[in-house]
């Protein structure tokens, strides 16, 4: 998708607020955005159709809403879609259905085990060879999938070189569909002067972490 | 179920624009409320989510990994070749760090994390992101003019240090390796950690030195 | 510059509104707004910069606020830019210099004169022969200069075919920085599914007029 | 003098940002006041303007060419040859006409215009843009889309007919020439424009068969 979220190279935004408190939370509602995310959620989604949700928020509000309210509206989206509430409860506060019993508490020891036991990997088994070896040169594709792709638009249709071969991992552009496909994954190293042409005389190198069916040749 | 129906999230999008409160707290509010009420979560449990990323779950975690790997050559190794695997020995391994790499500031190299694309981050190391990671600015600049970018951090490089910048579009995530502060043979791997900012380990930071002289 | 104003096939937009009112004007200040253009400006500036300028706007602002208002600041920038106004003046609404003679009235029938007398004229002389004539097939540059230029991003290192030229036409690039240069301008055919991938199927076409230099060919 | 200096646009637009007020009629309005105190306009001037382009420079003009393109060939031949020359007939050239392009629907091809990059316009024939003209969504979704934003605009194209999008890069800008609707043999000159839509000659109305059947 050729949305706002794709930001790699844009011009017009800046400075950056460096003098940012170190806090984790600006405010209390950041973090109860934060608990609320690691506590609940969509069954059966995909981090990919999760981030082809985000990309598709309403581009003004993608632009200036504060992140972490964007964010949670994207996890709104996802409960509504799962039918687990609907836009008008999310408007009131109110459950428009007979009141459950509560969850279950847990305790900052039991969020922490939760969290370790979270880590996941996304490498699968896959019966194709690997096409391309350390030190192979590519080319990316100018045309991504018409949905949800992890090709930015500032490396399509750019020559690069194979700088690291990962193994076999889950398609995104699948995954945002809800299918399941292993594919070869590989870190591209791109000149910086291949990709901007203000950048002639540089020799700084931009990785990106790409699959092999997003390379043309 | 979700439905992986795009038209349907553009239209639940468009409904939620509408209806929402427009103060984040308010949505936010709501949001909570409504989720208890259908036995989702309670409060508690969100404030235990709040509490083990405020205090446990942080650069504190990158730091002892950082000053291990330059006290323990062994664990450095580890560290470079798998850093996924390393920080299993910490009990760090969580959230966002399925895949994790360490990348590794040298004389003439300097490393800087971003994801244009969204915003990803190995959280169970390094904890909430900055607001500034997430924004617009640093997201388109990072990889265009990542050298304009440390200059606001103020990082200044010389000409010859050659800049290194990995875009997070995989599941791939990168943990920056500074250099560790000249003169400090002295401290011990606890003081060490104590020298390490989280920027540096994203790679907005770089000469720890400054740090070292405050501390030792 | 890659910046938020080059639009052409970015997704996530939409729906648009076609219920819109036929009056020219749907609030007594964007007509304010038009007729102070009309009537005001700064000395020496070309089209070119102030698109410039435009494009510099601030992205929140640019996707956010109402187009003539947006518009409108893009002249305030021009006139603080020429030393005419300050900032200050501007949130105020009052002069800091001494108060100058009433500029004079024009009536409707000079404003229609003005009008009329105000078409121009972009093309200029050219010693160079056209390097392409109608029917060649082109392909446009994936760079372009660092500042302002019409090479829109959805056109950039695609295959295109010259369907008209138009002479030589004074180059917006350039036009930018204040300078005059002179560059054939061409009418380009390109066809809908080399542009986006889920045209495949379609045999429309995207038509957009293009300098010489925008080709690498 | 104007600069040129980009760095000092940007600064520019960064201080109104800040300065000024929000709202778009306080901003005018104090545009307006220090602008005629500075002797640079009227009121009276503005509202010259306004009228001008209220009353008189509107699609009306455009209307008149098209009609006029149905009923005398050898206008049309000069219409499709050099429009720019040919509304110098009318007395209508002006702002953003000086390389009018006249494009011609047929059977098998509508034509379709917009500004990508900007909002341009031939304002001296049509007045000024409607807003859905220089909207996001328009000018992002009329060249990849053009059939999606013709159908919103109740326009549906079957399959053989070819779409022709014009992007005004450049200075060029283009007038859509409408096909004549059927059963107006009877209409003289004056009624045939009062049947030619402001949309018609964007290309974001095609069959002017339904105007046609209210006025005759």
């Amino acid at each position: 998708m050729d949305g706002i979220h794709d930001l790699g190279g844009k011009q017009g935004f800046g400075p950056i607020n460096v003098t940012e408190p170190t806090e984790p939370f600006h405010e209390e509602w950041e973090a109860r955005v934060w608990g609320i995310s690691c506590s609940t959620g969509a069954p059966g989604i995909t981090i990919d159709w999760w981030r082809y949700i985000r990309e598709m928020t309403i581009p003004e509000d993608y632009l200036t809403r504060p992140y972490l309210d964007s964010w949670s509206e994207s996890d709104m989206v996802t409960l509504v879609d799962s039918n687990i509430c609907t836009v008008e409860e999310l408007a009131t506060g109110k459950s428009n259905t007979p009141r459950l019993e509560d969850a279950n508490n847990i305790t900052v020891d039991q969020a922490l085990e939760a969290n370790r036991m979270s880590s996941r990997r996304f490498d699968r088994p896959s019966n194709a060879d690997p096409k391309y070896i350390v030190g192979n040169d590519v080319v990316t594709c100018q045309f991504t999938s018409t949905g949800h792709t992890r090709l930015p638009a500032y490396v399509r249709g750019k020559p690069g070189k194979v700088y690291a071969y990962h193994g076999a991992h889950l398609l995104p552009d699948a995954g945002a569909k809800g299918e399941e496909i292993a594919e070869h994954l590989y870190t591209i190293a791109f000149n910086a002067c291949d990709l901007w042409p203000e950048a002639h005389d540089s020799n700084d190198i931009i990785f990106v972490d790409l699959w092999e069916s997003y390379f043309d040749n | 179920m979700t439905t992986f129906d795009e038209k349907k999230a553009v239209e639940i999008h468009q409904a939620l624009h509408s209806h929402l409160p427009s103060e984040p707290a308010l949505r936010v509010k709501a949001l909570e409320s409504l989720l208890i009420e259908k036995g989702l979560t309670t409060s508690e449990t969100i404030d235990a989510w709040i509490e083990a990323y405020s205090e446990e779950i942080g650069p504190k975690r990158g730091a002892l990994i950082i000053a291990r790997s330059w006290v323990d050559p062994e664990f450095k190794k580890r560290l470079m070749a798998d850093a996924a695997k390393a920080i299993e020995e910490f009990g760090f391994e969580g959230k966002a760090t399925g895949h994790l790499k360490a990348v590794e500031n040298t004389d003439k190299i300097h490393n800087l994390v971003v994801c244009t694309l969204c915003s990803c981050y190995p959280f169970s190391i390094l904890g909430i992101a900055p607001t500034w990671y997430k924004t617009a600015a640093y997201r388109s600049r990072a990889v265009r003019d990542p050298r304009g970018v440390l200059n606001e951090f103020g990082v200044m490089l010389n000409d010859d240090i050659k800049v290194c910048v990995w875009d997070s579009t995989a599941e791939l995530r990168y943990l920056v390796v500074p250099q560790r502060p000249s003169g400090t043979d002295n401290l011990n791997e606890k003081e060490l950690a104590e020298l390490v900012t989280r920027n540096s380990m994203i790679g907005t930071d770089r000469d720890l030195n400054s740090q070292a002289k405050v501390k030792s």
